[in-house]
């Protein structure tokens, strides 16, 4: 049976040895003198051998869990398989070494390929204009939210201070509304998950600035009411803003653009294959219609036949939302799934990961609960609740899966699901996956009735056993300084 | 039977297309307009023609810097970020199975905490732009004041960034001055500027001229504000941490420390701050706690902060971070270890310095700043910025970043004026190259 | 407590699913004709997804041992750190890329590299002229021998047929001696582990062709009565040969050259810190003296002081010992880590490797029997007889090792120890890791003592248990096919 | 203290002299005459700069075989390769912690059976050379004979590494010819030169000239000899395994498989055998087995034919071998499973005979075999092989194997010739930029 690895591996701060690691210039002369009231006096880190700090990290890596090991369930994540060539591509010096301000006439192979990136996220998104800028998910929304500001304001139309979201939807929405200065208003999601229209026309107003909403929704579930939504919200002089978080599920078979959005952000990190080791980088390019374009952040790329260049000349442009020019590598690698794959090749992944994610739905029906209709999109929520009975909850059923060598769904989002569990199995799964995944799920459900200790004492077979998480909130340890004090 | 088809039938539908069915009509599309797929070997070949149209540093030496910085960084470094195990997780929300980041990133945020002299680290922001956009906000919501001081020699983007993250508050961005002489703060004037509804105060060192301000250590005594201080972590091998100095919060740029350039992406946003308030920091962060055992365990603490929980009033929205580049820089850092550090900023030090002197040694180049500087200095040219700029790039090196051209005229004191920076990375060859094309043009 | 990580991994030939890996001109019509009865009719492989495949591998790997997990104390084998700068530049596309019978004009950075190292490996071998062509130490031997016999013969001397070797000798060198054409006389080592001179001295003979020996010797001690072993051997008209494979214990400080040895082979691997993962690949240049020099295998690396090119003018060349120069993507490693070393770095690397080995045996001495004497260069030998007592064998010993995440040293060699534990940490262990070894070391020769099943049912914490290798023998079950049979 | 001094002191040394006293005092040195050791970036640079003399393949089109070809390699197969756990572990001596690599050689040694129609391959032989060698001396030692029987079209070096490895034995190699106009075996001559002293013949398909010889098919009827075959793994996709008829060593070049180029190394000697003839096999041998639980579980089989236990009477000297490039080609060949590489023999077969055919369409450019071929062929020249070569060159576009000048003049029937290799690699664009510079010398 599986067993993660397990090393007994001190913090590198607590260990202590020798630097092999020779510096350029190691031995030049230091003759400058910094003023003594600004000069370091003690620095509590310690030396290693280079030999030592590889093997500490190939042996912290062991204990740590990746698309590249197993199945990789997270709801919302996306967490497909990401082609190593794209790797290869971005450890070139013609990646790695390139200073984001050298000149233009030095860097015409970063700009061909942003400039592509932009055009592919525009037939993609359906969409007028893209910005590479923003650096995540969140960051796209932001800076969307930004440009709806700019765009209502630009229109002299400064009263239009709240943006609507879904109950359902991911808490980034509502926190970039906040950010952005927008005053969110949650609406809450009908009896079949979706968009509640009444719910929408009461909050509609002409303080309304827009709607934010993912489409297939956070439950995997496509709003059928699109158009009409597009409608209410366009007839009320509000914008609608599309979460592209989700846009395996609809990818090739649909555009934001053809929906009715006006700015959509898209998670290069989840639909496009880039890894996102640990919790990024990511890339969050958003995508305007044509009236927003004016707003966008400085600078989009040009190309003016022969050669690329970056564009300025953005009318109204909000500034700058990063330092430079977003995730280039992020980037890099998106473009390289998109050119591997192809137009059509794009459509198959989203009709792959459908099938997958409704196959795994139908062979756990019954053995959890399934709030609202059958069909999904690219993922499918469940609920724990039928296990309430033997005292288990759904942190239990994750955690138990851990003992099989597998990671846990997305639990306990979207926030309307009690005791929930978020699949996303991504087109990067083989039928032979999914029956296992599945069959150890069945079990995992027998489990719980049967033996439902075996499931509050998981997990057992990983490096370390169920974490207090209580007590680390509540006497936050935070760095070895601290642990020192 | 192929897969596809049992899967199907599993499904009781005919076609790929009852999948879609819940999608009207008149939203579909028939196809995306965008080529055909090819094959990885195609496009490796051709990933590589169009990225020969680049020119790295190994084809054109660079002496650029002003927030992105070329640093040597060990082999090592790159064969641990891209453990399939590291590069490939996503956000260890299941602790038990990811302790092999949690570790990594939890010996990130001890690095940075040692380093700013501060009791905690996050575990990463977008860079060092939009973390002060971060903490600009967190000044606020610990004080509830509505003005953020900023050196008037802030580069435009961060401050165009800062003004995206605070205007949604209402709050306003004053610019105190600095000494045209010397590069560093006008004391007289941020004192001036600072008032009752002064929120924080932004200072950096080395600062965006690369000077050494002696300066940022008064500015605790000037009032209560939040004191930003931002630094190069590099630096911080010999200078005073900005906890030593009185700094709420530090934050920086981390690409600096053993993440590629990759032409300005990803980068790593440094932030780092004091116990009492980090349940204002945005950001992930990763505690120390025991599993059900008693063996030492990490997992991400705080969350009630966050996005996912608080929703429209966390701290920040920031959910996908820069976590890879911190396993880049504790590694990073692991390799350097202290002795290597501190080599490391004196060897930037000497080497930029011995550069400068060379520079300021050829007719017609003035010295911008009287001032002690880190591993970047402004010089005054005898001719155009972008006429030297492009004579330089005729000779095959890069030069400096062009301060007005490129900094929207914002340093008229200066003229024509390049900011160099010289690393470890430098080559007497290199420099060599930049000398004698600058010759040529005295 | 260590654990390795477990996965219940079925053959890559089990598995079975869709290939996802598109080739270049995949969609090529196939218009030729392949004579009926030449076509194949079945190939009993299957298909599998792209990333189906790397999770087979990640997972096998993390149930595998390498230098950058922990020590790997292979006596004989000289298991160092393996810098990662060297796998940086071999993967450069001018080192990938490039076919071995391009033109000299584009290949002068590959030329220049060779040369160079060749000129190095004179220096440290004190020799006069290298090849770099063999691809392994015994390869070397192999091709050293070759060279014996082609000296002689070229001297009209045929009757040199015999090659002595020490009983401590590794197998490949008897091994090599035969594939060359000799007939091996084996001698017996003196009481002090070392050649004894009445038995050289009775073994030498108008008959021998050359005596090859290592030192240090396989025990790690070295062979102080050289000179005379060489003048001996030299005025019997036979040469003296230099088995490399221990130069990690005295590089720097002697060479073979001076020692009187007429012919070296390097193992690169093993020294010069190539990795060599799974068994290799390896290298195993030779060095030979002035005299030796026209036998060499074509071509040579020369330089004209403009240009570097193939030499293939050597007079009574033996001819090619490998397809082409030898493994160029290893020689490149050892040139880069030569050139990191320096000259001082190499003879520190050999200070400190003889000091960790020295700090190692006197840790350990005590709990385990040390045969002669106590001042070791490299390597120590250690016995396991004191064990015996309480039926424990020296494979019982390494068994658990293993339980605590470490690789056992190399057992059972050489032969003339009884239950040998051949220990090598080399200069890439800090002490933290020595005194962590011999503290674990210590513990097992307690627990041997007093719980003695605890070796004997080791490994519990491995991949796999203990393994019948009897069975595997005696009913060989060598590829997928023959399981199917 | 610092651990050397500790280390020193526990040793009651003073100097690490002391360490080295053994060693007689005229025969020491005081220093080795290498340059001082340079640092890990000043080398990442420096190595930059030598080989960027080397063209590579994305520098300048090759159509260079003859023994190493330029395949496309997933990027997953680096990836596998460079995991720390397998490149940087040594023999599988100890089994039950190498269970990765041994399962993985296991892999490897299945992949060779099912392809060369045998039951059992070893883990790696040094490369086809070396392989051909030491089928000579294992079809010696099965049965005692002295004479083995090679093509005459041999290339160069495979002879000459034959030759080493057989002549200690006394064995005699003797060459049979063959058909001038196919290029194929002359069965006729090697009938007439089997006798009863014939240890072996060998006999490779597609042979040096890329041609697909059918006549191995009729060499086993011809007598009791060992039969050797040699194949490019890659044509078993497509065709017959020698095994099938019945060959009883099959050796080839595993780099062909998921191995670069590497100028030549390392290589990977492919070496496969029925089981009767298992225990005089040369090399490593990977044997399935159970743990103490019955658990499957891999080990290191048949070691009593080695050096380290057999010594001077072992199948072969071999013990460091080609491990690592097995589990390239392992992992080279899951990725292409059997739909890939029929697909790639098929594409490699049709590329190289539509080239073929383009090149005999030039004016003066003339057949050399009238046969099949693989993705290998001969063209005879209109001018010196020399002069085309170099022609080639000033075009940047590297032409195939020069037949006689390359192969001490083995050819005179050829007169001016060149071997070609095309593989799924070569582009249209490759292929134009040699098809026009070829039309320039017509
Ligand atoms: C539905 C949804 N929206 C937005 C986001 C935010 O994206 P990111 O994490 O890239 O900031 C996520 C990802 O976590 C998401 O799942
Ligand atoms: C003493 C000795 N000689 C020779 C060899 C043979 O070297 P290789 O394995 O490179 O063929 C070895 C290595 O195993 C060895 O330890």
């Amino acid at each position: 049976m599986f067993h993660q690895a397990v090393w007994d591996e001190k913090l590198i701060i607590e260990k202590s040895g020798k630097r092999t690691l020779k510096l350029p210039f190691e031995n030049v002369e230091f003759k400058m003198k910094i003023p003594e009231d600004l000069a370091r006096k003690d620095l509590n880190i310690n030396d290693n051998e280079e030999y030592e700090v590889i093997r500490h990290y190939v042996r912290l890596s062991q204990m740590n869990y990746g698309v590249d090991l197993n199945t990789y369930p997270l709801g919302s994540c996306t967490m497909k398989y990401n082609p190593k060539i794209s790797e290869e591509i971005v450890s070139m010096d013609q990646v790695k070494y390139i200073h984001p301000l050298q000149d233009e006439s030095t860097v015409q192979g970063s700009l061909q390929i942003m400039y592509e990136l932009q055009e592919f996220l525009k037939e993609i998104g359906g969409m007028d204009a893209v910005t590479l800028q923003p650096v995540a998910g969140a960051d796209g929304e932001f800076t969307g939210l930004l440009l709806v500001r700019a765009y209502h304001e630009n229109r002299m139309d400064f009263k239009r201070t709240e943006i609507i979201v879904p109950d359902s939807a991911h808490g980034t929405n509502p926190a970039s509304s906040t950010m952005a200065g927008f005053t969110t208003i949650e609406i809450k999601s009908n009896e079949n998950g979706m968009v509640d229209l009444d719910a929408l026309e009461a909050a509609l107003s002409d303080k309304t600035a827009a709607f934010m909403i993912t489409n297939p929704n956070t439950l995997g579930i496509f709003e059928e009411n699109i158009l009409k939504i597009a409608k209410m919200v366009h007839e009320k002089g509000a914008l609608l803003y599309y979460d592209g978080a989700n846009l395996n599920g609809i990818m090739g078979k649909t555009t934001p653009g053809k929906m009715g959005f006006d700015i959509v952000h898209f998670n290069l990190h989840k639909t496009f294959a880039t890894p996102h080791g640990g919790g990024g980088p990511g890339a969050g390019p958003v995508g305007v219609k044509k009236k927003l374009e004016e707003f966008l952040p400085v600078p989009v790329i040009g190309f003016d036949g022969k050669k690329y260049f970056f564009d300025y000349n953005i009318k109204n442009s909000i500034g700058k939302i990063t330092g430079f020019y977003g995730n280039f590598a992020v980037l890099v690698r998106a473009w390289a799934y998109i050119k591997l794959k192809g137009g059509s090749g794009l459509k198959e992944v989203t009709e792959m990961a459908v099938l997958n994610t409704n196959y795994l739905r139908k062979k756990l029906q019954g053995y959890y609960d399934l709030p609202y209709k059958e069909l999904r999109k690219h993922e499918v929520v469940f609920s724990g609740t039928n296990f309430k009975q033997y005292g288990i909850k759904t942190l239990d059923i994750a955690k138990r899966m851990l003992d099989y060598g597998l990671h846990a769904p997305t639990i306990y989002f979207p926030l309307i699901v009690e005791e929930a569990l978020m699949m996303e199995p991504t087109e990067t799964e083989s039928k032979e996956n999914l029956d296992k995944f599945a069959e150890i799920m069945i079990r995992i459900a027998s489990e719980a009735k049967e033996n439902p200790e075996l499931l509050k004492n998981a997990p057992q077979n990983t490096a370390v056993g169920k974490i207090d998480e209580v007590e680390a909130a509540r006497n936050p340890v935070l760095s070895w300084k601290m642990i020192k004090k | 039977m192929d897969d596809k088809s049992e899967m199907m039938q599993f499904l009781g539908i005919n076609s790929l297309d009852d999948l879609f069915k819940d999608i009207p009509e008149e939203v579909k599309i028939d196809k995306l307009n965008i080529p055909e797929g090819i094959d990885e070997q195609t496009l490796r070949t051709e990933a590589r023609n169009i990225l020969a149209k680049n020119k790295s540093f190994f084809d054109m030496p660079s002496f650029l810097g002003a927030g992105v910085y070329n640093h040597y960084i060990p082999a090592g470094v790159y064969a641990i970020a891209s453990r399939s195990e590291f590069y490939t997780a996503y956000t260890p929300y299941q602790p038990e199975i990811s302790q092999g980041m949690l570790q990594t990133l939890f010996e990130y945020q001890s690095y940075i905490a040692e380093l700013t002299g501060l009791d905690a680290a996050n575990a990463s922001m977008y860079d060092h732009s939009t973390a002060l956009g971060e903490a600009a906000r967190m000044a606020h919501s610990i004080n509830e004041k509505m003005e953020i001081l900023i050196p008037k020699n802030l580069q435009w983007q961060k401050k165009s960034v800062l003004w995206n993250y605070i205007k949604g508050l209402g709050m306003k961005i004053i610019e105190y001055d600095y000494d045209k002489k010397t590069g560093k703060i006008d004391l007289e004037d941020l004192k001036n500027k600072i008032n009752n509804n002064t929120a924080a105060v932004y200072a950096e060192n080395p600062n965006f001229f690369g000077v050494i301000d002696e300066n940022v250590l008064k500015i605790r005594e000037l009032g209560k504000f939040i004191f930003i201080a931002g630094i190069n972590p590099i630096s911080l091998g010999i200078l005073k941490s900005p906890g030593d100095y009185g700094a709420d919060i530090a934050i920086g740029e981390g690409q600096i420390i053993g993440n590629p350039m990759n032409f300005g992406g990803p980068l790593l946003g440094i932030f780092a701050t004091k116990m009492e308030y980090v349940r204002k920091m945005p950001g992930r962060i990763i505690g120390m706690s025991k599993d059900r055992n008693g063996k030492r365990a990490f997992v991400m603490t705080l969350q009630t902060r966050e996005q996912h929980i608080r929703r429209a009033r966390a701290t920040s929205n920031i959910c996908s971070n820069e976590a890879l580049c911190a396993v880049f820089s504790a590694s990073y850092l692991s390799f350097l270890g202290k002795s290597g550090l501190r080599r490391l900023a004196e060897i930037n030090m000497q080497r930029a310095n011995d550069v400068r002197e060379k520079i300021l040694s050829i007719n017609g180049f003035k010295n911008a700043h009287e001032s002690l500087h880190f591993n970047e200095f402004a010089i005054i040219l005898p001719k155009s910025e972008i006429d030297i700029h492009k004579h330089l790039l005729s000779r095959n090196v890069h030069g400096g970043y062009l301060l007005n051209t490129w900094n929207k005229n914002a340093f008229p004191e200066l003229g024509n004026a390049m900011l160099f920076n010289v690393t470890e990375v430098h080559s007497d060859k290199d420099v060599e190259k930049l000398l004698n094309a600058l010759k040529e043009v005295q």
